[in-house]
């Protein structure tokens, strides 16, 4: 034993210790005398974090990430490699992020003017992006409302929940796969793209048309344009329907999946989804008896 | 002349990055921007020869005559961990522009092993370094620090621009780019 | 009638195309060629064809199979770096070696960053250094010129100009004395000494490059900038001790400085775009080349030093833009 | 806090102390063994060694002269000398003298040259360092032939060769400069 | 600095100006200049006369439009423009061709007029007088210049750089005495006693005609210019014609200087001396396939259509249809577009020309760098745009940018480069709004 | 998460050196060879369960002002304690290892699990974790090493592959550089192909 109790082990322990207690203590009064007064959470996240310094959430170290976290408000973008997901999570519980539940929401695409229903009257060559086309003309079916089909929705998409149908040259929208971001509606330069409430079952009824020009003119363009004529708007008994500049608008608030209104739209513009197969002969049956009676 | 032998030798021909693999994690991880990367080569200049500097002297004056060499690793890690928090903590104060330019950096330095591993290299026998040239020595690392993550950024945000092919996008690429300029860098041989 | 086309303007458009531009500088390669052929003989040729064709299926399986992009093998773009390589490489190269190095410059130097116009650092350079650094012994054994021959092997072999110099010097002869062992100028000019295949001839590749100034290929900028301040430092070395130093017509006639000045510094992807910038990139290139050839351990510094200029061509881009119109309002 | 950290500190240095006392035996144990086993690959039998350090004519640091005798016997002397032109860092080599001052062998010790390249100096990856087996520098010049010596140099490593014989050298012109003193110490 | 040679292609060069009939019907878009739109001050059934004030430009940057030809007016409805967008214009079925009273119609040279520079203002704002370059500024607005500010040169922009584009050409060629009279009174509105007349080197018969007028005109001088597209640009007009260049985001006048379009210069004569209204102009249809290319004299509201059943009928291999130069023209999506104060011309493309060459990586060249007149990086914005840094587009200058057109012409990749640029000005444009209110 | 996917998900899908791109300054600079690559992957690995055993004992008895200063002096006595260790018994490793064994005490990847993982887990947990990324470190060091032997010297563990040179560049630092760049895009490559299986 006494043998470990050498002059190196003294020397080791006095001059580590030394060297230790120094060190705390100049930390510790440079820090009295130094104190800034910051964020009292940048310090809570800071706590939450690794603490290795390592730079890989290409941050300078974890105390910038803790304040660009508490700056943003939110977990979006930060990743913190060392610590992974757990460390995430935890500073979501700390700041209290998680809670409030929302609505489920999801975007649906308000045209359905595809190659058969506009056809094409002029080819459209250059930059494939719909904020250039759509700055150039009125698009290859002549809609200027209608979607130009280049899929800068589905580009803006980062959840793969978008793909653009060679086929109609419209995008689509994968129901399980879209978390509601609007990264889509921000991007659509005609806004056709519009944020709706998820509904029952994800079930939905709304207007695949934005086209505010006249009836004529819309339907010259488009077989499937809202051409404003109001019947929806009569035959809704919740008042969700509106009609403004010739187009109307389905109140996703108001709606109550009723169904009344897809069948008395003359040009289809009315799409429903995610509902059973009709039964079309007592549907028929149905909207004969109402007929007289309004 | 001695002192710029040190200063090429450590910038060019033994490049603590591409040479000596000597921080490469803030190599990788800050070089996004070039504007970023030039406030980290700042910081790890400043922190680099202060440190060599401390650890200098308590290496040469309190381990070497203890005979407790041994205790290099953790006494040097020890001091440049406070020193580093020390300097952060007095520069948020003093000098809030600074501490913007430079200061937000100064954590990862802790773990820059550039740093320990500059600290611990200076004191090595076959340099056989005085103080001065020490110092000489970190400056030098420094600055070939400095250069090579610079150029790397630059490259960096050019590539941004271009879409490297998805499985070599990001640190793949970046790896390769340092590869090319060690490659480049070996032109530089035996030049001192 | 069909259906009217809608584009944004303008509606003309130039004549020149990649691939039109790509053969362009293939054409101007062809004096370079031919006197190569001429010192090196069959060898030479055989190893052009090697560099190109692999490089070419390098690029193919590459594009094919890993990316899964479209084919752009005959762009041109792939020969010229095939070309180039086998420029760069000595006559008797074993072929194995050329396929490496074409793999290599295809592979890491042009594909890993996505292809044409993408890659950060000239492809063929980056190939010949990766060899050089791989087979140093293969890479630095050159075979003497002389014309006409067709043996592929056992070709007599022999220093390049720029060993003899670095060896003298490093023995501490004088330079006079040395000078004795290497080929006049005339001949230095015309592509009589050891080298890389499509090195040696300077005259051919001023050839070429007068060619591609007046196509409007390239800019006068890089090489004149790169080879006059190659000879503004050597010269400044060899007025200072001029038995220690070899002259400045010695360094721009000798090893890959032509070629690299006018063919590899002017490489697009990997070059400034603004005329400042190009200047400053052809001066970094001529300082670095004199320094690694009179000071560094390797004999020949053209490639390391493009190398290294291609890595400050994106800070070189930020710093000299073009000036803009409007900029600085002179009155007058 | 002070404490806490003081506490870890002096925890932590005492473990380390205690280690540090326990291999501080093997440690020197195996660096003995290296020297020892390279000093005899590079002298013959012997039956004493004595070691002291003397400053080379060129250099900065002291080569470490270990003095073999057999039966009272100088029957050869190891220089661990050292050469700071090798091609990256420094390059440690061993080297046997006879009395009379011819080369046994040569042994590297330390370097950290090419691999592939410069590490040809290592006895088991090239015999090119078997050609200073008997090499007598009074006779011939201790120079690659580049220099105008009489080495043959590492195909594409010259810098390492070059390095390499000046290490030698080095340790040759400090036997040669102290020749008359070595030689007298057979004598006390 | 900068600057292309694309293909002249003048094929209407020697083709004087045609006058062109009524057509049976005009539409007269409310929103044939840059600014607000003009008011209507006429109804559906109202009887008008040509040269009669149909709608009033009553914001500051802003020009009356006056009916172009007499009739009924049938609706004021959306009516397909150049812009490939329906927008509000006035609909006259054409009855006879009653000219409202005052207008001289006869071509008599008058060159003294004794109004004052306020009068002559007054008379370039009634008659409804915009450039007739292309970009169609209200000239009025042009002639007043600000407080603080001093005029020293008046230009007028016989460049006419552009491809294929013969009607300045052919004006200069045709009413020189005209355009010299204009210009005299455009220097009296603005209080200048030098004027500079551009012409490029490809037309030596309009520089030699226009000299040997301006020797009676004093101040007026004519310059012979490097050919170069775009030469007629108006900041880079002022760099080669008076060596001033005009600071980023601020106008000509910043360096004394006004620009007007020999057009325009024109136009100012017949306002002002005649009494006429800006309802007519010169417009050249023209392109490699087009049976007879011409520089027709059309009253404004013609539909596109008829001027090409006029220069020869629609080509069969038509692929595109372009309304302004080949640089910056626009293509039209319907020939029904009506022609307003800014179309200088229709081009007729046959489909082999109308395609654009395939995309390939951009090679980085630097062409289109060394071309840009306003000396920007077109590779960089574009991909700056493309990755939707539009912040960094904005340090970059992306609003200097005047979409001349040069850098997609040149770029041997075919990159889309003024494509995303525009993409990229929008955005930018943008922000710039958001950020300022 | 299991013990078992705890102790897995180090070697492919948060492969500390492919994936998490920590450490990366010893993967580079000693994987000379597979066995350089695998002893400093041994004694990394060491360092880190002997300190995360450590730490998540301690981690209730420590100040939270003082928690980082506290950890890196456990893990530098750790450090230190290899190197005294390898010097004395592994002499050659230690030479060949050389700056990079003292180094470890940096290594985000042994200061990142401590914080992480160790100061909020149980001793167990922290064993497994440390085991989990320690050994991950070292397949990743021992593959790079491999390449880079296989390629550079025509060798593996010291037995020759191939006859005649390799490619220097492999053995060189280029050749760390661009092995552990390709490696890491295969591995992205691989980590993609398990996650769609998955």
């Amino acid at each position: 034993m006494t043998e470990f109790l050498n002059e190196i082990t003294l020397f080791s322990v006095i001059s580590l210790g030394a060297i230790g207690g120094v060190a705390a203590i100049v930390l510790y009064m440079v820090a009295q005398k130094f104190k800034v007064i910051e964020d009292p959470r940048i310090d809570k996240v800071e706590e939450l974090l690794p603490g290795a310094n390592c730079g890989g959430c290409g941050l300078a170290g974890c105390r910038a990430l803790a304040e660009a976290i508490v700056k943003a408000e939110s977990l979006e973008g930060f990743n913190c490699p060392p610590g992974g997901n757990d460390v995430m999570q935890d500073i979501a519980k700390a700041m209290g992020w998680e809670a409030g539940e929302k609505t489920p929401m999801i975007a649906v695409v308000r045209c359905n003017g595809t190659r058969e229903f506009a056809p094409p009257k002029v080819r459209y060559e250059g930059l494939m992006t719909c904020a250039f086309a759509h700055s150039l003309f009125a698009g290859e079916g002549g809609c200027p409302y209608g979607c130009l089909g280049c899929g800068d929705c589905v580009e803006a998409c980062n959840f793969d929940a978008m793909y653009m149908d060679q086929e109609t040259g419209l995008p689509v929208i994968l129901d399980d796969k879209c978390v509601a971001c609007g990264a889509c509606v921000k991007e659509c330069p005609r806004n056709i793209i519009e944020m709706r409430k998820k509904g029952k079952k994800d079930r939905r009824i709304f207007v695949s048309c934005i086209n505010e020009e006249k009836g004529g003119l819309a339907r010259k363009n488009c077989k499937v344009a809202c051409i404003g004529c109001g019947r929806c708007v009569k035959e809704c008994k919740f008042d969700a329907i509106s009609m403004e500049n010739n187009l109307a608008y389905i109140d996703f608030e108001k709606c109550t999946l009723c169904r009344k209104c897809p069948p008395v739209c003359p040009t289809n513009a009315i799409h429903e989804l995610n509902f059973p197969p009709r039964k079309q002969k007592a549907e028929k049956a149905a909207a004969k008896e109402k007929e007289p009676g309004e | 002349m001695e002192y710029i032998i040190i200063i090429i030798g450590a910038v060019f021909v033994n490049n603590i990055v591409l040479a000596q693999f000597l921080g490469i994690c803030p190599y990788l991880g800050v070089s996004a921007r070039v504007s970023t990367s030039v406030g980290m080569s700042g910081a790890v200049m400043f922190v680099m020869t202060l440190a060599t500097l401390v650890t200098f002297l308590i290496f040469h004056y309190i381990l070497v005559p203890l005979n407790i060499e041994y205790l290099q690793t953790i006494s040097y890690i020890l001091v440049v961990a406070s020193l580093v928090q020390m300097v952060e903590i007095i520069l948020k104060k003093v000098s809030p522009a600074l501490y913007q330019a430079l200061g937000i950096f100064l954590p990862l330095i802790v773990t820059n092993c550039a740093i320990l591993g500059v600290t611990i290299l200076s004191v090595r026998e076959d340099f056989g370094f005085n103080l001065l040239e020490g110092v000489v020595f970190a400056v030098g690392n420094a600055l070939g620090f400095a250069l090579t993550i610079i150029l790397f950024a630059g490259i960096r945000e050019h590539l941004d621009l271009m879409d490297v092919p998805k499985g070599m996008r990001g640190a793949p690429a970046a790896l390769v780019v340092a590869g090319i300029l060690a490659l480049a860098f070996m032109g530089f041989a035996n030049l001192v | 009638m069909k259906a009217l086309t809608v584009s944004g303007s303008p509606h003309f458009h130039t004549e020149q195309s990649v691939s039109k531009i790509m053969y362009g500088v293939v054409f101007s390669l062809v004096p370079a060629m031919l006197v190569s052929f001429y010192f090196f003989g069959l060898p030479a040729i055989l190893i052009t064809l090697t560099a190109v064709v692999s490089c070419m299926a390098f690029e193919f399986i590459i594009q094919k199979y890993l990316i899964k992009g479209p084919l752009t093998i005959f762009d041109g773009s792939a020969m010229i770096t095939g070309v180039l390589l086998a420029f760069n490489v000595p006559a008797n190269l074993p072929f194995g070696l050329v396929v490496i190095g074409s793999a290599v410059a295809i592979g890491m130097g042009k594909m890993t960053f996505g292809g044409l116009g993408k890659n950060p650092f000239n492809p063929a350079l980056v190939g010949r250094v990766f060899l050089m650094i791989s087979f140093p012994v293969q890479m630095t054994t050159y075979p003497e010129p002389t014309a006409f021959t067709t043996k592929l092997t056992d070709a007599v072999t022999g220093p390049t100009p720029l060993t003899i110099i670095k060896d003298g010097v490093g023995r501490g002869e004088s330079i006079s004395s040395l000078m004795m062992q290497i080929p006049d100028y005339m001949n230095l000019m015309m592509g009589n000494l050891g080298g890389s295949v499509g090195e040696i001839s300077a005259i051919a590749l001023i050839l070429g490059g007068i060619y591609m100034l007046l196509r409007k290929i390239i800019s006068w900028h890089t090489p004149v900038a790169f080879l006059g301040s190659a000879a503004a430092f050597s010269a400044i070395f060899w007025l200072i001790q001029p038995e220690v130093y070899p002259d400045p017509v010695f360094h721009l006639f000798t090893g890959g400085l032509m070629l690299g000045a006018i063919y590899m510094a002017t490489d697009y992807a990997t070059s400034p775009m603004a005329p400042r910038g190009m200047i400053l990139f052809g001066v970094g290139c001529g300082l670095l080349t004199i320094i690694i050839r009179l000071f560094g351990a390797y004999p020949e510094g053209v490639a390391f030093s493009i190398l290294i200029m291609n890595a400050f061509v994106p800070l070189i881009n930020r710093a000299f833009k073009p000036k803009r119109f409007g900029e600085e309002v002179k009155n007058g | 806090m002070v404490m806490t950290l003081v506490i870890v500190a002096v925890a932590a240095s005492f473990t380390l102390a205690t280690v540090y006392n326990f291999t501080k035996g093997p440690i020197e144990l195996a660096r003995e063994a290296a020297r020892q086993e390279a000093i005899g690959k590079v002298l013959p039998d012997f039956d004493e060694l004595r070691t002291e350090y003397i400053m080379p004519v060129t250099g900065r640091d002291s080569l470490e002269f270990n003095l073999a005798y057999k039966d009272g016997q100088l029957v050869g002397v190891a220089v661990a000398t050292y050469t700071a032109m090798g091609y990256s860092g420094r390059i440690r080599a061993m080297v046997g003298f006879t009395p009379g001052g011819e080369i046994i062998d040569v042994v590297h010790l330390e370097h950290a040259e090419t691999p592939g390249l410069g590490d040809k100096i290592e006895k088991d990856k090239s015999d090119w360092s078997d050609q200073f087996q008997g090499f007598d520098p009074r006779e011939e010049t201790l120079k690659i032939k580049q220099d105008g010596g009489n080495i043959d140099a590492i195909t594409a490593a010259t810098i390492t060769a070059r390095a390499y014989c000046d290490a030698i050298d080095r340790a040759f012109q400090t036997f040669d400069a102290n020749h008359p003193n070595l030689i007298n110490k057979e004598k006390e | 600095m900068g600057g292309v040679h694309p293909p002249e292609n003048k094929f209407a060069e020697k083709r004087s100006v045609e006058r062109l009939e009524p057509p049976k019907s005009v539409a007269i878009p409310l929103s044939q200049h840059l600014g607000a739109p003009a008011k209507a001050v006429v109804g559906k059934g109202d009887k008008v006369q040509a040269g009669q004030l149909i709608a009033k430009g009553e914001a500051f940057i802003s020009a009356n439009i006056h009916a172009s030809v007499s009739g009924t007016v049938a609706k004021i409805d959306g009516v397909i423009d150049a812009s490939g967008y329906r927008k509000k214009a006035i609909l006259i079925n054409v009855e006879g061709d009653e000219w409202a009273e005052g207008i001289e119609r006869d071509e008599s040279l008058i060159e003294d007029s004794n109004l004052t520079a306020e009068e002559i203002i007054k008379k370039v704002y009634d008659k409804g007088i915009v450039g007739m370059g292309g970009a169609t500024f209200p000239s009025h607005v042009k002639l007043k210049v600000p407080k603080g500010k001093k005029a020293e040169y008046l230009i007028i922009n016989g460049v006419e750089c552009e491809p294929c584009l013969t009607a300045d050409h052919r004006l200069m060629m045709e009413k020189g005495q005209e355009i010299m009279v204009g210009a005299s009174l455009q220097m009296k509105a603005l209080g200048v006693d030098k004027a500079i007349i551009g012409i490029e080197n490809n037309k030596p018969d309009a520089i030699a005609h226009l000299s040997k007028i301006a020797a009676g005109y004093p101040g007026i001088s004519v310059e012979p210019l490097k050919v170069k597209y775009p030469q007629g640009a108006e900041k880079q007009l002022i760099k080669a014609l008076v060596n001033r260049e005009v600071p980023s985001g601020k106008l000509p006048i910043e360096v004394g200087c006004v620009v007007h379009n020999v057009g325009t210069a024109f136009a100012v004569y017949e306002a002002v001396q005649k009494n006429k209204p800006l309802i007519e102009r010169v417009v050249t249809v023209s392109g490699s396939s087009v049976k007879k290319p011409s520089n027709f004299m059309v009253r404004i509201g013609t539909p596109v259509a008829e001027l090409i059943e006029a220069a020869g009928g629609l080509p069969d291999d038509t692929g595109k249809v372009v309304n302004g130069g080949p640089m910056m023209g626009k293509a039209l999506n319907d020939l029904n577009v009506p022609v307003t104060k800014g179309t200088s011309g229709i081009l007729i493309f046959t489909e082999k020309e109308s395609s654009r060459p395939p995309e390939q990586n951009c090679i980085r060249c630097a062409r289109c760098l060394t071309i840009c007149p306003m000396g920007l990086e077109p590779y960089l914005l574009s991909s700056l745009a493309e990755k939707q840094r539009f912040q960094d587009c904005e340090d970059e200058r992306i609003m200097d940018c005047m979409e001349c057109g040069s850098c997609l012409y040149i770029c041997p990749s075919g990159k889309p480069l003024l494509d995303h640029i525009r993409v990229g000005k929008n955005r930018v444009g943008q922000m710039i709004r958001e950020r300022s209110g | 998460m299991g013990q078992l996917q705890n102790f897995t998900k180090g070697f492919i899908r948060e492969n500390p050196v492919f994936v998490l791109l920590l450490g990366l300054c010893p993967a580079l600079g000693v994987t000379t060879s597979a066995f350089n690559g695998l002893g400093m992957g041994l004694a990394t690995t060491f360092v880190l369960v002997s300190s995360n055993i450590v730490v998540s004992l301690i981690k209730n008895l420590i100040p939270t002002k003082v928690r980082i200063p506290s950890f890196i002096v456990v893990i530098a006595s750790f450090v230190t304690i290899t190197e005294l260790v390898m010097e004395a018994f592994l002499p050659a490793l230690f030479e060949a290892l050389g700056l990079f064994i003292p180094l470890i005490v940096v290594n985000c990847l042994v200061m990142g699990r401590a914080e992480a993982f160790a100061s909020k887990n149980n001793t167990w947990s922290a064993i497994i974790d440390g085991l989990g990324m320690g050994l991950g470190f070292a397949f990743a060091l021992t593959i790079l090493g491999g390449l880079r032997e296989i390629l550079g010297a025509g060798e593996i563990f010291g037995w020759s592959i191939f006859a005649g040179d390799g490619m220097l560049v492999f053995v060189l630092a280029p050749g760390a550089f661009i092995g552990l760049g390709y490696l890491v895009a295969l591995n992205n490559i691989v980590k993609k192909k398990l996650d769609q299986n998955a």
